[in-house]
């Protein structure tokens, strides 16, 4: 078997405080090579600060991380320095939810992506603004010369985002992390950047993790769909799968808010309660208190898993029960 | 009809409802530095009001023989000042004109600022902009100039110095007070009580008030300690407050001369000056902080 | 249609964005709109940013004044023949923006009781109204009651804001992205709510939102805005299975489609959303637009009766030669 | 850009305007005649009217406010009352040495404000940023009068380093940059420096540690830069405003010199200010604030254009 372009497993990330906020409760996943990886949830679920991980984007004097995150077989956790650096942009980049925030407000666009090849591959100036000039037109942003010595609030946030994916693609990353890019955006922009995302990523090959809480926008991207509650997966499979055969009641809550199916005017099959404030790391099935189906058995820890495939799962134990018979091999 | 109670949200937070103001109590407890500098600031303020009961000697009375006397001196702690009056004592007495002169610019500063403030912010459009450029002329003094102005073109005296500071801090509290105050007008709250069909006084009474005061009142707080600097400086010009009375800055005047023969003793109402001006700033960061209040 | 509960008539809001004379900069935020809605249905206004959703909202509500045009309120016009102040107690409005839409410093009984103490219930009567209120949109009033908005989360605080509105009994409520800032299965609580309360009181919406599934959820009918104008207004069925103006169509078409083996091939519209300062003469939409044709730069095209209830401004529809 | 300037500048005349005319009246709402300190005690009646045609104090205050500032305008700002002396040539004189204290203590007070604030937002919350906040709260604190007597204390009474007055060797009042000269003006310099000081790193400080809270700063670790490139980044972004604040600040010290420039008997603005002040001669005072206000007028103006040259968010036209 090849090597995994992204290796993670148990994970855990808490945010020191008072009070603490665990916010990653043991995260297991693997991304080859040029896959697309959806992970789906809501505000405080945790998927953002999966994501960041992987960059080590979290403040690092307040966060404890614990587990393993490794790209291309390294120790994402064991990066120092110099490695670190090289690591971020180089082998992982990261396209961020509202580019007007994520790019410098006074650097040109074609000065920011020129700095990015200058830092990773030690190239000339001039090079380097060829290659960012060259990116934009990839982007397919019209007269992306003209472009080049923009600032960023001079060009709409269509254009932003495709400067910073032009930004994050130009030292032709293995892995792109995608956090809610299109979320900001006009629902006809936000069509034509994912359009963009699928291409691009075909064309280069590599592996993205795009994360959302929209199930259109991780549909129209993903080949493999994460579904994240309270720091952890809950179940994961194809995208079909999840559509069409959720078996954990909070991907089909979620698929039922997202109006899947849903008879206009009727009152929706709707998940009670909130999320829980995750102060404590949570014991046994963490979406259980607002469950119709949860009974004594959701506090066993570990929980039982329903599984079909390595990466067809949900972490429930009225799945587990109702699939015992069916789906004995793993 | 029951089916969207079974909707509800758990309760995400501590089960004892707070208001606002018992957790910016908590939180500037929680400020080791505040509260020490609310502490010393405090204690000089009633060291002011019971001078007479704290100070050991009457701070008129002078003799000739102990002129300047030393710091350490028998029966008289800090020495003596240059028409032989007891120096701790004056020091002491010193705090309720200091005091007096420095904290009540600020006061009806505040008041005035405010409220110039508030009605330019609340009503926008062209009241808005015609108050403020009148209060930019203002800004284009540096405030100790306009001060020393003022007081220099009315001559000495303690209602000429209260008046000088007070016009001196009326633009930039009412410049504060319009900002806050345009901030909030343009939040949905006050979108909604306009809604409700309240008239433009109710909504300023119920609405605005009491989400802009707390502000321009932590902004108020942190001029004191500038007011105190400038009000001591005025009389240190021999403006303001007049001798014989106790005032530090008049103090430090009078005592200039004698740098070159009592050079500590000299310096001692600047101390003062100086840790009265510094625990009202640490006070009043520690109250913008437990207020969360950005600047 | 003079039946109409709430009716919008050639409104026209225009914002200065800067410069003098000729150089005049103006953003024409809403331009000549008019529409009507029955009692008792749901009319859904979508649209992307910068096409006048929200400023109509403020304009319908009175939040703001209009240029030109009038908002008649069963056939009266808002402000004159129907004083404001009790115009307000008929038509009420919700914000996208639960946390901004609370007074900080106020308790969520007290500012459900606001409004009836305005409109002279004395203080008692207003409370004891509003915890009856409370509790209707699921809050426990003894619990809830005596809170502050950062004490509570964002979908009890929209609660609240519904029933901050409920307070005055009204005939409409103007819903603005109301439900946009919250979580997908707490939208759904406050979607469910929002339909209960629809029923029990034959309360009349319009819900304008970004999120088009969400529109076809709850609305009856659905009006469609582009750049300031309305370019298309029909009853919801219709129009999401057959659109009669190309904006419509794209904005459709830009939805994700929710099935794997169906995405989306090609994007609709190319660029964004154009500035709405300066809009392009004509049909406003004619830069975007791949079917525009002879008169589309030159003429801006008038609403045309294309169905039951259903208008759009478009030249294919009444332009014989649009047919080739 | 241009247009901006334009603008900015036809914005700043009614300002001038305005500071006339609170200037004009200082003279007015002083107490008692204004030629009071003039006019012999025993003065006829007649003098004292003939004195008052000549300075024009018996037309109208309009009448007498446009007079006055046309005269002002042509740079005439009308004779001290004490010494006979046009005034603007007495201002002039003086503004060359306040300049020359001003801008060193700015200078002074940029670095060691910028230094500290900067160091202290960039590693926000260690003990390096304790230190240069008390240092900076301690500068915005301190009366400077008082500190400048504490340094003369120190550094001439007691270690006799520096001398303790005037600008120059006996008394000499014109500025030369020798180490004499330069000896004289260490002190006040110093003093005078603390003030922008505590505030430059106050606001250096807040301004670096929102800048590294913006999403954008995530964003340039992301692209893998070193500390180094990110400290460029915030350089640029912090740029703009510091400088805005520096320029103030050299305003506020040419307007708030008097105290320091007093206690040093530094012959500048401030000092023509006390003396004026203590021989209560009316024409002095008015027209060495007035010139003051003016300069301070004109620093905002320029420190507005160049930030907004500086500052590509700034989308001004």
């Amino acid at each position: 078997m090849t090597q995994p372009l992204v290796e993670v497993s148990d994970l855990t990330v808490t945010f020191q405080g008072t009070p603490p906020v665990h916010a990653v409760n043991g995260v297991s996943f693997t991304l080859a090579q040029g896959e697309v990886l959806g992970i789906l949830g809501e505000s405080g679920s945790g998927k953002s600060v999966t994501l960041k991980t992987l960059l080590r984007l979290l403040p690092e004097r307040r966060t404890r991380i614990g587990g393993k995150v490794a790209v291309e077989g390294r120790d994402v956790l064991a990066l120092e320095g110099r490695a670190l650096a090289d690591h971020r942009g180089g082998v992982v980049s990261m396209i961020f939810q509202d580019p007007g925030l994520a790019l410098d407000p006074v650097y040109t666009i074609g000065r920011q992506i020129a700095e990015t090849v200058i830092r990773h591959e030690g190239v000339s100036r001039s090079t380097a603004m060829a290659r960012a000039l060259e990116m934009l037109e990839l982007v397919r942003i019209p007269s992306a010369k003209r472009r080049l010595s923009n600032y960023p609030h001079e060009m709409s946030g269509g254009m932003r985002q495709r400067a910073m994916i032009a930004l994050a693609l130009a030292c032709k990353p293995k892995l792109l992390l995608a956090d809610e890019p299109t979320t900001a955006l006009d629902a006809t922009v936000q069509i034509q950047i994912l359009l963009l995302l699928r291409e691009l990523q075909r064309e280069m090959g590599m592996g993205v993790i795009f994360v959302t809480h929209d199930i259109g926008v991780a549909v129209e991207v993903s080949d493999k769909l994460a579904v994240m509650y309270a720091g952890s997966f809950v179940e994961t499979g194809s995208v079909a799968e999840i559509i069409r055969d959720a078996r954990h009641p909070y991907s089909q809550g979620l698929l039922a808010a997202n109006l899947v199916g849903a008879e206009p005017g009727a009152l929706l099959k709707a998940i009670p309660g909130a999320p829980p404030a995750l102060h404590a790391p949570p014991v046994g099935c963490a979406f259980a208190p607002r469950c119709e189906l949860a009974g004594p058995r959701c506090g066993a820890d570990p929980l039982p898993l329903w599984q079909a495939r390595g990466d067809r799962w949900a972490r429930c134990v009225a799945a587990a029960e109702a699939a015992v018979p069916s789906h004995a091999e793993p | 009809m029951a089916v969207a109670q079974t909707d509800i949200e758990t309760l995400a937070t501590a089960d004892k409802p707070r208001g606002y103001w018992s957790g910016v109590g908590r939180r500037f407890l929680k400020d080791k530095v505040a509260v020490a500098a609310g502490c010393v600031a405090g204690g000089l303020i009633l060291m002011a009001i019971f001078a007479p009961w704290v100070a050991p000697q009457d701070p008129f009375d002078g003799t000739m023989i102990r002129r300047l006397s030393p710091i350490g001196t028998e029966g008289y702690p800090l020495g003596a000042d240059e028409l032989g009056r007891d120096m701790l004592s004056r020091l002491i007495y010193g705090a309720r004109l200091s005091l007096f002169m420095g904290v009540t610019p600020v006061l009806i500063a505040f008041v005035i600022g405010s409220a110039i403030g508030i009605a330019a912010g609340y009503a926008g459009g062209w009241v808005n902009s015609i108050t403020m450029r009148v209060l930019d002329v203002f800004y284009a003094f540096p405030s100790v100039l306009l001060a020393i102005a003022i007081s220099g073109a009315l001559g000495a005296g303690i209602l000429n110095g209260l008046l000088s500071l007070t016009v001196v801090f009326i633009p930039p509290i009412a410049r504060v007070a319009e900002s806050v105050t345009t901030a909030v007008r343009k939040l949905e709250y006050i979108e909604a009580a306009r809604a409700s069909g309240a008239s433009a006084f109710t909504i300023v009474r119920a609405h605005v008030l009491g989400n802009v005061l707390g502000p321009i009142f932590v902004y108020a707080t942190s001029l004191i300690s500038v007011s105190m600097i400038l009000a001591a400086g005025l009389s240190f010009l021999g403006l303001g407050v007049s001798p014989p009375n106790p005032e530090w800055g008049l103090m430090l005047n009078t005592l200039r001369n004698a740098i070159y023969v009592q050079p500590w003793l000299a310096a001692l109402p600047g101390v003062m000056i100086f840790l009265t001006s510094i625990s009202f700033n640490m006070l009043s960061d520690g109250l913008r902080s437990a207020m969360d209040i950005k600047q | 249609m003079s039946d109409a509960i709430l009716s919008a008539h050639n409104l026209v809001k225009h914002f200065n964005a800067g410069g003098w004379g000729a150089a005049r900069k103006v953003v024409r935020a809403v331009d000549d709109v008019s529409f009507d809605v029955a009692p008792g249905e749901t009319l859904g206004v979508v649209g992307e940013s910068g096409c006048g959703k929200s400023t109509t909202a403020r304009l319908l509500t009175h939040l703001l004044p209009s240029d030109r045009g009038e908002v008649r309120f069963r056939g009266r016009v808002a402000g004159t023949e129907v004083p404001l102040k009790e115009f307000r107690r008929h038509v009420q409005m919700v914000f996208q923006d639960s946390y901004a839409s609370l007074n900080p410093r106020m308790t969520m009984l007290d500012a459900v009781a606001f409004g009836p103490t305005v409109h002279g219930v004395d203080q008692p009567e207003a409370r004891r109204r509003a915890g009856a209120l409370l509790e209707r949109v699921g809050l426990d009033p003894a619990r809830f009651g005596p809170r502050y908005p950062h004490e509570i989360s964002g979908g009890q605080r929209q609660r609240v804001n519904i029933a901050r509105a409920l307070a005055f009994d009204p005939d409409v409520i103007v819903l603005d992205e109301a439900v946009s800032a919250l979580d997908k299965s707490v939208e759904a609580q406050v979607l469910n709510l929002l339909t209960e309360l629809r029923r029990e009181r034959g309360l009349t919406y319009i819900f304008i939102s970004h999120d088009l599934n969400v529109v076809r959820h709850i609305s009856d009918r659905v009006m469609v805005m582009y750049l300031g104008e309305v370019v298309e207004i029909g009853p919801t069925a219709d129009l999401y299975t057959a659109p009669r103006h190309p904006y419509t169509e794209a904005l459709l078409a830009a939805m994700p489609s929710l099935d794997p083996d169906r995405r989306t091939m090609e994007a609709p519209l190319q660029g964004d959303p154009p500035n709405p300062i300066d809009p392009p003469p004509g049909c406003r939409f004619h830069t975007r637009c791949a079917r525009a044709f002879g008169p589309c730069p030159g003429t801006a095209p008038v609403p045309a009766l294309v169905g039951r209830r259903h208008l759009a401004s478009c030249h294919l529809n009444t332009v014989k030669e649009a047919a080739e | 850009m241009l247009i901006f300037t334009a603008r900015r500048i036809a914005y700043t005349i009614p300002i001038m305007l305005g500071v006339s005319l609170v200037c004009f009246a200082l003279v007015h709402i002083s107490p008692g005649d204004p030629l009071v300190s003039i006019l012999p005690p025993d003065a006829s009646v007649e003098l004292q009217e003939q004195l008052m045609a000549i300075y024009g104090f018996d037309r109208s205050y309009p009448e007498q406010f446009f007079r006055w500032l046309g005269r002002a305008l042509q740079g005439d700002l009308g004779n001290s009352i004490a010494t006979g002396r046009p005034v603007t040539s007495e201002v002039m004189n003086a503004v060359g040495n306040t300049l020359i204290l001003a801008v060193t203590a700015t200078i002074i007070g940029f670095t060691l404000g910028g230094l500290f604030g900067f160091v202290a937002g960039f590693f926000r919350d260690s003990w390096i940023d304790k230190l240069a906040s008390t240092l900076a709260v301690v500068g915005v604190s301190v009366p400077h009068y008082w500190l400048g007597m504490v340094l003369v204390i120190i550094f001439s009474v007691e270690l006799g380093w520096f001398p303790a007055t005037g600008a120059g060797p006996g008394g000499s009042s014109q500025w030369a940059w020798d180490w004499e000269h330069m000896s004289h003006l260490v002190l006040p310099a110093v003093t005078m420096s603390v003030i922008p000081m505590g505030i430059v790193a106050r606001t250096v400080r807040a301004l670096v540690a929102d800048i590294l809270q913006q999403e954008f700063v995530t964003g340039l670790r992301a692209k893998g830069l070193l500390d180094r490139g990110v400290l460029a980044h915030v350089i640029k972004n912090a740029a703009p405003t510091a400088l805005a604040v520096m320029g103030l600040q050299l305003g506020y010290l040419l307007g708030g010199s008097i105290l320091i420039e007093t206690v040093f008997s530094w012959p500048g603005t401030g000092f023509l200010l006390g003396q004026a002040i203590f021989q209560r001669d009316l024409p002095l005072l008015q027209g060495t604030i007035l010139v003051l206000a003016m300069f301070f007028v004109i620093l905002n103006l320029v420190v507005d254009v160049v930030q907004s040259a500086l500052d590509p968010r700034l989308q001004r036209g």
